[in-house]
C-alpha cells in the first residue's frame, strides 16, 4: 500500500462546490489508472442518495457523476456507519448500479493505511 | 416593497450566490423594488468578467447583467473588498498599476458607505452568504 | 417576528444550533440550500410550535422531498411564497456559517 | 425603533476575513452616524479578547478595531451571555477600554426588535 | 499513523468532532489557525491519552497561550515541529470544514 | 523530504492560504522538496495578478512569486476551476473571448492530472482548505 489514495468525500452537494471538484479529482485520478478509494463520510452521505433534481437551482446532478464511478473502474465505494446512522439513512438509500457500496465502521484505522488521503 | 441584498459568496463556489440572483429576480417579477444589491467579502467575485464556466453551466456574472440592464439594477461592489480580491476596473488598474482590469459591465466599484445607504434605505435587508 | 434564514447543514455547522439559541417567541424559519438537510435529524425541539419552511427547489436538489412531507410542521414553499415571508416579517436574519 | 440596526458578529478573528470585514462595516456606518448597535455572540466572541499577537501570521490585531470604537461614538457592545458560558470566558476577560460591555440573556427577543440585522 | 490537521473552531464546525470519529490508536492532532479554540472547551475526551499538539503562532494570535499551557496533554509547537510532525506521520489528513 | 501542497482557499478570504505559504517557506528552510503546489477550488484565486492588498498588508501573491523564483517551485493552478472563478491566462482569455488575462507570472495553468500526479511524486501531501 505504499502509494494507496484514498479520497473523503465530507461534503453534501450543491451549497458548495467543493463536492463536486472532488469527484472530478477522483474521476480524473481513476482516469490516469491510478487507484483511488473512496470514503463516504460525514455530509458527504448526501452525494450518494438517489432522486437529487437540482436543475431548478441551476446545477447538474452530482449523482449522475457518481453513476458515472463504474466506467472508470471504481467498482467499490466506502460508506461510514456511524455517518448514516447519524442522518437516518439506511443503506439501500446510497445505492449506486454497478458499485458495491461497503460499510465501514472503524474508518480511523482504514484512513491510516493509506498513503496519501485527498479531503472535500 | 423596497429591498436591498448583500451578497457575501463568490459565484460556482457557494450556491448562495446563485440563490440571491434567484431571489432578486422573483422579487421584481412580484412589482418589489430592489434599492440596491450590495456585493462585499467574496461576493465581490460577481463582478469578474473573466469568469468562464463551461457553456453547459450557469453563467451567473451574464445573469446579473442582464437583470441589470432590464430594471436598471444598481450592482454595487465594495471597492476594498475588491482590491483584495482582485477585481479591478479601469480606473482602479491605472491607479494600482496593474496590467489589466476586469469589473464586468453594468456593476460598479463604490465604498461601503453604499451598504449603510442602502440599510437606511430599504425596508428589507436579506444577505447571502456561505 | 423575525425571519431566520439558515442554509448550513446542522450536521457540518453550528449555524442552525446558533440559530435557535436566538429565537425568539413568534419568530420564523426558513430553511434554504444546505439548510434542508435538517430535515433528516429531529433539530426543532427547542422550538416547538414555531413555525417552519423549507425551499421546494432546495429540498428537490438535495432528494429531501420525502422527508420533509413526513415532518407534519414544516411547509414546502415555493421562491414567491420566500419573498412573501420576507414582506410579512422583519427583521430578516441569515446564519450562514 | 423603525430604522435601527444591529450587526451580530458571530466570526471568530482570523481565521477568515469576514469577522474584519463585519467591523469595517460596522464603523463605516458609525463613521456616517447611522446608529448601529452590535451583539457578539458564538465565534464572535473571540474578537474581544485582550493579548491577540497576529503579527507572526501576518495579520493586524482586531482588537485595535474594537479599541476604535468610542472615536466612532459606540460607546457600548452587546455580548450574548451563553456563548461567553460555552466558552468560558469570563465578562472580565471581554472588557473594552471606554466602552460598556453589556451581557445579554434573551438575545432573540432583542434581535426582533430591530429593523434590520447584518451579520457577519 | 495518521496526522490530523484541525483548522475550524469546533463551536462554529463539525470538523474537530468528525476528525476525532475518525481518530485511530496512536493517531496525532494537530491544531491550527481557528482550530485552537478547541482549547477553550473539553473537546478531546474521545481520545484520552492521545498527543495534541497547537501551532505557536495561532495559538499567539487568538490569545490562547494561557489556556493551552493549562492543558497538560497539549503541546505548543513551532512551524519547524509542524514541518517535523508532517515528516514523521503519515497518512496527514486535513479537516478543514 | 519530497513534499506537495494542495491550496484549495482563496487570499485573503480564508487565513489556510497563508498558512501554506509559511508551511512552504519552513519546509524549503529545512532542506526539504517541493515536489508542486496545486492550486484548486477557490485557492487559484492565489494566482489572480489584480489582487492589490493595502500596503501594510501581506501580498500572498507577491510572496508566492518570490518564493518560486528562488526555489524554482512548480505552481500549478488548476484550469477548470480557474476558467469558473476567472483566473485566466493570456492564451486562454483569447480563446474564451475575454478581454483580459490575469494569471500572475510564475504560476501556471494545467489540468488535474497534475494534482493526480503530485500524489503519485510525493512522499507527504499536505491539504490546505477552509
Amino acid at each position: 500500500m505504499s502509494h494507496s489514495t484514498i479520497a473523503l468525500c465530507r461534503t453534501p452537494p450543491y451549497g458548495s462546490a467543493i463536492a463536486r471538484e472532488g469527484l472530478e479529482a477522483v474521476l480524473t485520478s481513476a482516469a490516469m489508472e491510478q487507484e483511488i478509494d473512496l470514503l463516504f463520510l460525514g455530509d458527504g452521505i448526501f452525494q450518494l442518495l438517489d432522486h437529487q433534481s437540482p436543475e431548478e437551482i441551476g446545477q447538474k446532478s452530482l449523482r449522475r457523476n457518481l453513476l458515472a464511478l463504474p466506467m472508470f473502474g471504481i467498482e467499490q465505494v466506502l460508506v461510514c456507519h456511524k455517518s448514516l446512522r447519524d442522518r437516518t439513512i439506511t443503506l439501500d438509500q446510497v445505492q449506486i448500479p454497478g458499485v458495491e457500496v461497503k460499510t465501514i465502521r472503524e474508518p480511523g484505522t482504514l484512513i491510516a493505511a493509506y498513503h496519501c488521503v485527498l479531503s472535500f | 416593497m423596497k429591498f436591498s441584498l448583500a451578497v457575501y459568496s463568490a459565484p460556482y463556489s457557494a450556491q448562495s450566490a446563485s440563490s440571491a440572483l434567484r431571489f432578486a429576480r422573483v422579487l421584481l417579477a412580484q412589482g418589489h423594488e430592489i434599492y440596491r444589491v450590495f456585493f462585499y467579502c467574496d461576493g465581490v467575485q460577481n463582478g469578474n468578467s473573466l469568469t468562464a464556466p463551461p457553456q453547459d453551466e450557469t453563467d451567473l456574472i451574464a445573469q446579473w447583467q442582464e437583470l441589470q440592464r432590464r430594471y436598471h439594477l444598481d450592482l454595487v461592489i465594495c471597492i476594498a473588498a475588491a482590491q483584495r480580491r482582485g477585481v479591478l476596473s479601469e480606473r482602479e488598474a491605472k491607479r494600482l498599476e496593474k496590467p489589466a482590469a476586469n469589473l464586468a459591465d453594468g456593476f460598479e466599484l463604490a465604498g461601503l458607505g453604499q451598504l449603510v445607504d442602502a440599510v437606511a434605505h430599504s425596508e428589507r435587508l436579506v444577505t447571502f452568504g456561505g | 417576528m423575525t425571519l431566520h434564514i439558515v442554509n448550513q447543514s446542522p450536521f457540518s455547522s453550528n449555524a442552525l444550533q446558533d440559530c435557535l439559541e436566538n429565537f425568539a417567541q413568534g419568530d420564523v424559519l426558513l430553511l434554504i440550500e444546505d439548510g434542508v438537510y435538517a430535515l433528516q435529524g429531529e433539530f426543532f425541539r427547542a422550538i416547538p410550535g414555531a413555525r417552519i419552511y423549507c425551499l421546494e427547489v432546495d429540498t428537490a436538489a438535495r432528494a429531501q422531498e420525502a422527508t420533509a412531507s413526513a415532518k407534519p410542521n414544516v411547509e414546502v414553499i415555493n421562491d414567491i411564497r420566500w419573498v412573501q415571508l420576507c414582506t410579512q416579517h422583519n427583521p430578516i436574519v441569515s446564519w450562514f456559517r
